[in-house]
C-alpha cells in the first residue's frame, strides 16, 4: 500500500506541525482519524495533507508512506516507527525517526534537529544534510541511540551522535563540533571532518577520516591502524581519560588547535 | 583584519540597563576594545571608527585601546551594537555565540548609530517620549 | 525615612543589607548598594501610562484598552511566546506560567541566552552546590571561571569570597587563594593570586586536561593545553586538591563559547573529581535577580526550569527547539508576551527583526529596545522598589522583595492573572 | 458552606474504636457533625469501604531539594506527563512529579494530609511557596536541625532550655511544624566532606555527638509542648551493619509523653541493615522490630523500597555522594550555611540486584514484626523508597501472604537465605492499615487535636471512599482487588468538599498550612537575644531581618500555639 501525503500550502508555513501519527502502521485504518498539532491547535491530518491512498495492505510492513511538498516544519514523522517505510521527497522537520525499532525512513532532502534521536532500530537514510543532534538522545538521559542504522550523505550538525550507545551512524560529509560526545558503544564513521570529536567518551569506535580541528588533550595515542577499504592509514587513540575512558578512536589528520 | 569577537558585560552598561536611550547606555556599548598592537595594525587610533561584519551584518563601533584584551581578539560591552552581528544560530542550545566569533574589522568614517537607529534597521519604531 | 535591611533587585547576589533613603515618594540615597544596585533605585526614566504604536506615532490608552487587546492577540495566537521574566518576582512568573498553559504558548526566560547551559550541563551530571555562606564561612580556595564578578556582582567578593571573612575563615583577604580564568584580563583577573589566561574557546580542552591530572592521569597531559601551560595545570590542580574548601564559581565565559553546556558540564565534573580528595562546590553566578526564581518557579510547575512548550497542552521540554532566539529566528511564533527583560537589545539581530513581523506586547517599567518594536507597552511597578514579592538568591536562597514606595503603578502579577482569568473565561483556544 | 450526607459508609475509625461499621456520616462547613438537615448533598458509598482522609507523615514533595529533583531529571518529567483538562492544571513526572501532580494523585488515593520531611530553615519561604501549589493537601514541613550552629552550641554548653529557645524561634519564624534530625551532626562534617558514623563520634569544633544533640533537643521538644515528637534520620543510612546504629538511637528515648511516642525513627527500612559490606548484606529487621516492641516510646515508619525507578532525595549529603560514586550517575548536592546539607541521585531499584531485594524484605518484615501497626506506619520515604504511587501495592503485600509469596518467587535467589520474610505467617488487616495510613499518622503527629485521622463529630471532614466491599473481599486471595481500590477512591473529601472522584479532580483548591508557635518567656525569645543577633548577621548570608516566612505566604493558616515549660 502507498500513502501519497501531499503537504498543502499554510497561510504560515513557519508554524510548526507535530504529525506523530504520521507512521505507515496508522494507515492500516482510515487517514480521517488522525489529528496533527498545527501550534497550539489540533486538526484533522487531512486540512494539512491531500491524502491518496493505493493498494491495499496487512500488516505496516507492507505501507510505504511518500510525504510531498513543503514538509520542512513537520515533526516527529515516524515517531515510534516498528516497520513498514516513509519516504520524505524534500526537508523534514525536527526529530524524525524518534524512537524508531524498524523499517526504513528515506529523505530525499535535508533533515532537521534530531534526526533518529533515542533510535532503537531500523534505517534511516538522509540524502541531504542533517542539522544538529542527528542520532542522539534526549535532555537528562543517559542513552542516546542504542540500535539500527543511520546514514547521512551530506553533512550533519553539532553534537552529532551524542551519547551513542549502540548501532552504527555513517556521515558521508563534515561533522561540525563534538560528534560522539558522552559515546558509550556503538560506532561513529566520518568521512569528512569535524571538530573535538568524542569528548567524554567511555566506550565505542568513531573513525574520522578527515581532518580533526581542536583534538582533544585527554586522548592517549595507541598505535597505528590500516583502514580495510581503501588502505588507509589511521592513528589509534584511546580516551577520554578525563573519565574512565574505554573508548577508540581511529583519526588520519589532526591538529591540537581549534 | 580577521578577528574574535567577545561580548561582555561592563559596570556602565549595567548602570544603563534600566536606560537603554540614554546616550550613556550607546555610546558604552559601541565601544570597540582592541590591543594596542591591532589598532597599529589597522593604521587607526582609540576614537576612531571601526566596521565590525559577521557574515551579511556589520556594524560601527568607536575603537579603544586596552592592554587587558588580547591581539586577534576584540571586546564590546553587551547590548545592540555587538548584537546587530552576532549570529542569531544556537547549535540546537538556545544559545547564540555571544563569544568567539570570527568577524572582519576594518577602518571606517561612517558615524556609529544610535540603539534607536539600530532598531529602526530591524523594523522597529523609536520611543522618544 | 530610611527603610534598612532591602534587598537589591538588580543582579542575583540579592543583597539584603541596603538602607534606603524616601523623601517625598523619592528614592534620595542608598547606602551598601554597589553602582549598579543605586543606579537602579535612583534612575527614575519610567514610562507614564500604558501607550499603542500606531502609524501615526505612539497613542496614550487606557489600562483597559491595553489588556483587551492583549486577551485579543494571545487568544487568537496559534504559536504565542511569552519571554522574559526575570527582572520581576515569582508571583508574576506563577502567573505567566498558568498563562502560557492556558493560551498554550511557548515560555522561555532569559536563562536561555545566559545559563541554560549551566541547567542542560546539571541534567547530564548534577550540581554539586550550596548556599553562600558556606563559601562565606569555610572556604579558602576560590575559583572564578569565565566571568567577571568585579564588573557583573560587584559585591560578591566583598560579601562571599575574597573580602568576607567568615566563621572558620577569620581573615579571609590573607587565608583565601583566589584563581580566576578568563581570555583576557579584567579588574577581576587583576585581583587573582592564579590568572588562567586562556585562548577562546579553550576552557572545554583546559577543564578536561585538569580533571585528567586530578585523576591521576596527567601524564597525558600536552606541554600546552589552549595556552595554558602544563607546569600552571599541574600547580593550580595541586592548589584545588590541597584546599579545606574549594568554592567554584563560573559564568558566561563557559556558556557562550563553543561547546556551551559541554564546559560546563566539564567544569562540574572537575568539582566532582575533587569531592574525592576534599570539600569543593560550585556555583553559577546567575545575572538577573530573579532569574533563578524563574527557573524554580517553573520547575514546581512544570517540572522544567525554563524553554516549556505548551502547544499540547502539556509541558515539553528541548532547548534548541523551544528557547526564544531559535523560535523568533525561525519565524515560528505569530505573537509575543515580553514580560521583565529586553530581547530587542540582548537578542542576536536575525532574532530580533522577527519582533517587527508580528504583533508584541510588552509588561515593563521602563521604555526600552523592545518598545521599538511593542505593538503595546504597560508600565508596570518595579519589583522591589515599589512592589513586594519573592525572588531566589543564586544559590536558591528565596527572599521576601520589600516595597519602599508607592507609584501607583500596577503590579505585572495582577495584571497577568487579569488577562489569564478573561481567557479563561473566553474558553482560549 | 456545605453540607453533606455519606449514607451507608462501612467505617473504619480506630481513632474512635470503630472496627467496622456500616453507618452514615454528616458533614457542615468542612466538619463531622452529628446530623445535617435535609436538603445536603448525598453520597451513598454503598457499604464501601470509608476511612479518615490518608495522612502521610514522612514524604518529600515541596521544597528545594524537591524541585531540584525535578530541575535535574527532564527524562523523568516527560514519564508522568498529563494534559491541563478541567480544573486540573497539567502534570509532569514520575518519581518527583510537579507540585499539581503530587497534589492530583494522592488526592486520588485518598490523601489529604501530608508532612514534608525535610525544610532548611534558610530556605522555608520555597517550601511554603510549593505548599501553596499543592491545592487539595494539608500540609506540615519538618524543620532540619541536624547542624544547626547556634543549637550545637547550646547542646555543647549542656543548655536544653536555650537549645529549646532556638528551637521555639526558628519553627516560629519559618511556619515549621516539627523538630527534623538527619544524620546529626553529620551534616556539619559534611560541611568538610567528612562524616561521623555512629551516635557516640564527635562534630569537630563543635565537640558534641549526635546522641547529645538527640537527647537534647528530645527534652527541648517536650519542653516547648509541641504537638508531634523529635522526628529522626539516623545516622549512617544505607550501611551494611548499621542497625546497631538504630537500635542504639532508639535507647535514647525516655518516656517523656503519655499521649504519644517520644521518638519517631523514619524510613527504618534504610536503617536495619546487617553485614558488614554490600556483599553480604543481610536483614537485621527482626532484632529492630524487636527493639521497638520493647519501647512504646518509639515510633517508626517503614521506608519500604519498591522496585522500579526512582529517586533518592535526602538531607543526608555524605550518604548521597557514596552512592554517586556507586551508581557513577548524576549527584547533586546542596549545603545550607550554620544548618543542614542535601543530596540528590536517580536510582533504579531491581529484583536482579541481591542488596535490592533484600531491602524490599526489610521493610515488610519490619512491618509484620512489630506488634502493634500503631508504632509502625506505611510510608516509603517517597520517593526514595519508591514513588507513593506504590503504597496501594504495599498495602496489598501487607494483607496477603500469598501475594508475597508470588513476589518472592520472582527475587534474585541468593537475597533469600538473608530475609525472614519467607518464614512470616502475619496478615495484617483492615483496621491494621487503617491505622498504618491515617489514624496511627494523626497520633504521631500529635493532630488528632485540630480533627485530623478520625471521623467523629468535630473532626474535620477529611474522608476517603474506596470502591471496595470489605464484608465480601478476601485480602489475602483477592489482593489484586485490594490494589485496585487504594489506588483509585470513588470519592475524596477535603474540608468538607468532594475533591476527587473516581480519579477525576473536582476543583481548584486551596492547601492549608499547619505550623508550631511555642509561647517561650521573655528572656528566652530569641528575637531579643543580643548574641544570637549578632552571630546571625555576621555568619548567615541574609539579614536577621529577612530570614522570617510572612504568614502571607500560607494560603490558609493553622498555628498550633503552646505554653513552653522553661
Amino acid at each position: 500500500m502507498r500513502v501519497i501525503l501531499s503537504a498543502r500550502p499554510r497561510k504560515n508555513p513557519f508554524i510548526p506541525v507535530e504529525a506523530e501519527g504520521i507512521v505507515p502502521a496508522r494507515f492500516l485504518q482510515p487517514a480521517e482519524g488522525i489529528t496533527v498539532a498545527v501550534g497550539n491547535r489540533d486538526r484533522p491530518l487531512t486540512d494539512v495533507f491531500e491524502v491518496a491512498i493505493e493498494g491495499t495492505a496487512t500488516d505496516a510492513a507492507g505501507v510505504e508512506v511518500v510525504l510531498r511538498g513543503d514538509t520542512s516544519r513537520v515533526k516527529r514523522v515516524g515517531e515510534y516507527m516498528e516497520a513498514g517505510k516513509i519516504r520524505v521527497e524534500r526537508d523534514i522537520g525536527m526529530h524524525c525517526g524518534n524512537f524508531m525499532s524498524g523499517g526504513e525512513i528515506e529523505i530525499l532532502g535535508n533533515a532537521d534537529g534530531w534526526l533518529g534521536r533515542e533510535m532503537r532500530g531500523g534505517r534511516i537514510l538522509c540524502h541531504g544534510n542533517a542539522s544538529h543532534y542527528c542520532g542522539s538522545g534526549y535532555r537528562g538521559e543517559k542513552h542516546g541511540m542504542r540500535g539500527g542504522y543511520l546514514e547521512v550523505k551530506g553533512d550533519a550538525g553539532d553534537f552529532t551522535a551524542e551519547y551513542l550507545a549502540g548501532g552504527e551512524v555513517i556521515i558521508h560529509g563534515n561533522c561540525g563540533d563534538m560528534p560522539g560526545v558522552e559515546m558509550k558503544a556503538g560506532t561513529l564513521t566520518i568521512m569528512g571532518s569535524c571538530s573535538r570529536p568524542c569528548g567524554n567518551m567511555t566506550g565505542g569506535t568513531c573513525t574520522i577520516l578527515g581532518t580533526v580541528a581542536g583534538m582533544l588533550p585527554t586522548f592517549r595515542r595507541a598505535g597505528t591502524a590500516m583502514r580495510e577499504s581503501g588502505g588507509i592509514s589511521l592513528t589509534r587513540f584511546e580516551g577520554d581519560v578525563a573519565n574512565r575512558g574505554k573508548g577508540t578512536i581511529f583519526i588520519r589528520d589532526w591538529q591540537y588547535t581549534l | 583584519m580577521r578577528i574574535i569577537l567577545n561580548t561582555g558585560r561592563t559596570i556602565p552598561q549595567g548602570n544603563f540597563v534600566e536606560y537603554k536611550p540614554s546616550p550613556e547606555y550607546g555610546a558604552e556599548t559601541s565601544r570597540a576594545f582592541l590591543a594596542p598592537l591591532d589598532l597599529m595594525d589597522l593604521g587607526i587610533e582609540a576614537g576612531d571608527r571601526v566596521r565590525v561584519s559577521c557574515g551579511s551584518r556589520s556594524v560601527v563601533l568607536t575603537a579603544a585601546a586596552s592592554d587587558d584584551v588580547p591581539p586577534g581578539t576584540l571586546f564590546v560591552p553587551y547590548g545592540a551594537h555587538a548584537n546587530h552581528v552576532v549570529p542569531a544560530a544556537t547549535h540546537g542550545t538556545g544559545m547564540p555565540d555571544f563569544k568567539g566569533i570570527g568577524v572582519d574589522v576594518e577602518p571606517t568614517d561612517e558615524p556609529v548609530k544610535s540603539v534607536w537607529e539600530l532598531m529602526e534597521d530591524l523594523g522597529g519604531k523609536r520611543y522618544d517620549h | 525615612m530610611i527603610i534598612r535591611d532591602v534587598i537589591c533587585p538588580f543582579c542575583a547576589c540579592l543583597c539584603d543589607d541596603l538602607d534606603v533613603h524616601v523623601e517625598e515618594g523619592k528614592v534620595t540615597a542608598v547606602d551598601n548598594a554597589c553602582d549598579l544596585g543605586s543606579h537602579k533605585f535612583l534612575t527614575d526614566h519610567r514610562m507614564k501610562g500604558p501607550v499603542r504604536r500606531t502609524a501615526s506615532g505612539w497613542q496614550e490608552i487606557t489600562l483597559e484598552e491595553a489588556i483587551a487587546e492583549t486577551v485579543e492577540l494571545l487568544s487568537n495566537a496559534e504559536r504565542p511566546l511569552l519571554y522574559g521574566w526575570s527582572s520581576t518576582c515569582g508571583e508574576a512568573q506563577s502567573a505567566g506560567v498558568h498563562l502560557a498553559e492556558r493560551v498554550g504558548g511557548v515560555i522561555d526566560a532569559t536563562t536561555s541566552v545566559c545559563h541554560g547551559p549551566s541547567i542542560l550541563a546539571i541534567q547530564e551530571v548534577g550540581h554539586p552546590g550550596c548556599t553562600l555562606g558556606q563559601v562565606k564561612n569555610r572556604a579558602n580556595v576560590v575559583v572564578y571561571w569565565g566571568c567577571n564578578p568585579m564588573h557583573a556582582h560587584p559585591r560578591h567578593l566583598s560579601r562571599y569570597t575574597t573580602y568576607a571573612d567568615g566563621f572558620f575563615v577569620r581573615n579571609a583577604f590573607k587565608e583565601r587563594k583566589v584563581i580566576v580564568a578568563d581570555v583576557r584580563g579584567t579588574d577581576s583577573t587583576n585581583v587573582a593570586d592564579e590568572f588562567i589566561r586562556l585562548q577562546p574557546g579553550g576552557d572545554y580542552a583546559v577543564l578536561g586536561a585538569l580533571r585528567a591530572i586530578v585523576r591521576g592521569k596527567g601524564d597525558v597531559v600536552p606541554e600546552e593545553v589552549a595556552g595554558v601551560s602544563r607546569e600552571q595545570l599541574f600547580r593550580i590542580a595541586d592548589l584545588c586538591k590541597s584546599a579545606r574548601y574549594g568554592a567554584f564559581f563560573f559564568g558566561m565565559g563557559l556558556t557562550q563559547t563553543a561547546g556551551k553546556y559541554k564546559n560546563v558540564r566539564n567544569a562540574i565534573e572537575l568539582v566532582d573529581e575533587l569531592s574525592r580528595h576534599t570539600k569543593w562546590t560550585l556555583t553559577p553566578m546567575r545575572g538577573h535577580f530573579n532569574v533563578y526564581g524563574f527557573n524554580e518557579v517553573c520547575t514546581w510547575m512544570t517540572g522544567y526550569p525554563f524553554a516549556v512548550d505548551f502547544a499540547r497542552g502539556m509541558a515539553f521540554y528541548n532547548p534548541g527547539e523551544t528557547t526564544a532566539v531559535d523560535i523568533l529566528a525561525r519565524k515560528e511564533c505569530d505573537m509575543c508576551l515580553v514580560v521583565a527583560s529586553d530581547p530587542a537589545a540582548h537578542f542576536p539581530a536575525e532574532a530580533v527583526e522577527h519582533l517587527g513581523s508580528i504583533p508584541v506586547v510588552q509588561l515593563d517599567p521602563f521604555p526600552n529596545l523592545t518598545t521599538a518594536f511593542s505593538r503595546i507597552q504597560i508600565p508596570v511597578a518595579v519589583s522591589g522598589i515599589d512592589a513586594e514579592g519573592t525572588a531566589y538568591r543564586m544559590d536558591g536562597v528565596p527572599l521576601r522583595l520589600r516595597k519602599v514606595l508607592d507609584r501607583g503603578y500596577p503590579e505585572d502579577a495582577m495584571i497577568l492573572k487579569e488577562i489569564t482569568r478573561r481567557i479563561a473565561d473566553g474558553g482560549g483556544p | 458552606m456545605t453540607r453533606l450526607l455519606i449514607k451507608n459508609a462501612y467505617v473504619i475509625d480506630p481513632l474512635n474504636g470503630i472496627r467496622g461499621e456500616v453507618m452514615d456520616i454528616a458533614v457542615k462547613d468542612g466538619w463531622i457533625v452529628e446530623s445535617v438537615h435535609d436538603g445536603a448533598e448525598v453520597i451513598d458509598a454503598r457499604g464501601c469501604l470509608t476511612l479518615p482522609g490518608g495522612i502521610d507523615s514522612h514524604t518529600h514533595i515541596c521544597g528545594t531539594k524537591v524541585n531540584f529533583g525535578r530541575y535535574m531529571m527532564p527524562e523523568d518529567m516527560r514519564a508522568g506527563r498529563t494534559q491541563r483538562r478541567g480544573v486540573m492544571h497539567s502534570t509532569s513526572g514520575y518519581s518527583v512529579p510537579t507540585t499539581y501532580g503530587n497534589s492530583y494523585r494522592y488526592s486520588t488515593m485518598g490523601y489529604t494530609s501530608v508532612l514534608e520531611g525535610a525544610m532548611a530553615p534558610l530556605e522555608a519561604r520555597h517550601t511554603h511557596e510549593e505548599f501553596a501549589a499543592t491545592p487539595l493537601q494539608d500540609t506540615m514541613a519538618n524543620t532540619l536541625f541536624d547542624g544547626n550552629w547556634p543549637v550545637m552550641e547550646a547542646v555543647r554548653d549542656r543548655d536544653v532550655k536555650r537549645a529549646a529557645a532556638i528551637v521555639a524561634w526558628t519553627l516560629a519564624a519559618v511556619k515549621g511544624f516539627a523538630i527534623k534530625l538527619t544524620n546529626p551532626g553529620g551534616s556539619e562534617c559534611w560541611g568538610w566532606g567528612k562524616n561521623v558514623k555512629c551516635i557516640h563520634e564527635t562534630v569537630p569544633y563543635f565537640e558534641v555527638s549526635p546522641a547529645e544533640i538527640i537527647e537534647t533537643l528530645i527534652r527541648a521538644n517536650e519542653m516547648l509542648r509541641l504537638p508531634h515528637s523529635v522526628h529522626l534520620h539516623c545516622n549512617n543510612l544505607g550501611v551494611p551493619g548499621n542497625y546497631q546504629c538504630t537500635i542504639g538511637s532508639m535507647d535514647l528515648a525516655p518516656d517523656l509523653n503519655p499521649d504519644r511516642q517520644s521518638l519517631y525513627l523514619t524510613h527504618v527500612q534504610f536503617h536495619a541493615y546487617g553485614g558488614t559490606s554490600w556483599k553480604d548484606i543481610c536483614s537485621r529487621a527482626e532484632p529492630v522490630a524487636h527493639a521497638v516492641n520493647r519501647k512504646p516510646q518509639v515510633t517508626i515508619d517503614m521506608g519500604q523500597m519498591m522496585f522500579g525507578k526512582t529517586t533518592t532525595m535526602t538531607a543526608d549529603g555524605p550518604m548521597e555522594f557514596n552512592l554517586y560514586r556507586l551508581h557513577h550517575n548524576k549527584w547533586s548536592n546542596h549545603d545550607v550555611e550554620l544548618e543542614t546539607t542535601s543530596g540528590i541521585i536517580p536510582v533504579y531499584y531491581s529484583k536482579t540486584s541481591v542488596v535490592n531485594c533484600v531491602m524490599w524484605a526489610i521493610g515488610l518484615e519490619l512491618a509484620l514484626l512489630v506488634a502493634s501497626p500503631w508504632q509502625c506506619l506505611l510510608a516509603t520515604d517517597n520517593p526514595n523508597g519508591g514513588p507513593f504511587i506504590k503504597y496501594p501495592e504495599i498495602i496489598a503485600l501487607l494483607m496477603s501472604r500469598r501475594y508475597r509469596e508470588e513476589e518472592l518467587r520472582t527475587l534474585a535467589p541468593e537475597a533469600l537465605s538473608r530475609i525472614t520474610l519467607p518464614s512470616l505467617d502475619r496478615e495484617l488487616d483492615w483496621h491494621d492499615i487503617a491505622v498504618m495510613t491515617r489514624a496511627g499518622q494523626a497520633r504521631a503527629l500529635g493532630i488528632q487535636s485540630i480533627g485530623k485521622g478520625h471521623l467523629a463529630p468535630g473532626a474535620e471532614a477529611d474522608i476517603a471512599i474506596y470502591p471496595i466491599r470489605v464484608d465480601e473481599t478476601d485480602p489475602s486471595r483477592q489482593f489484586r482487588d485490594v490494589i485496585r481500590a487504594f489506588q483509585k477512591t470513588s470519592w475524596t473529601i477535603k474540608r468538607g468538599r468532594p475533591v476527587a472522584r473516581d480519579g477525576e479532580i473536582l476543583v481548584e483548591g486551596t492547601n492549608k498550612t499547619v505550623w508550631v508557635k511555642p509561647k517561650v518567656p521573655d528572656q528566652y525569645d530569641m528575637g531579643k537575644d543580643p548574641e544570637f543577633a549578632r552571630n546571625f548577621d555576621r555568619y548567615y548570608t541574609v539579614r536577621m531581618s529577612n530570614y522570617p516566612v510572612q504568614e502571607l505566604y500560607l494560603q490558609r493558616s493553622l498555628c498550633m500555639e503552646s505554653e513552653a515549660q522553661l
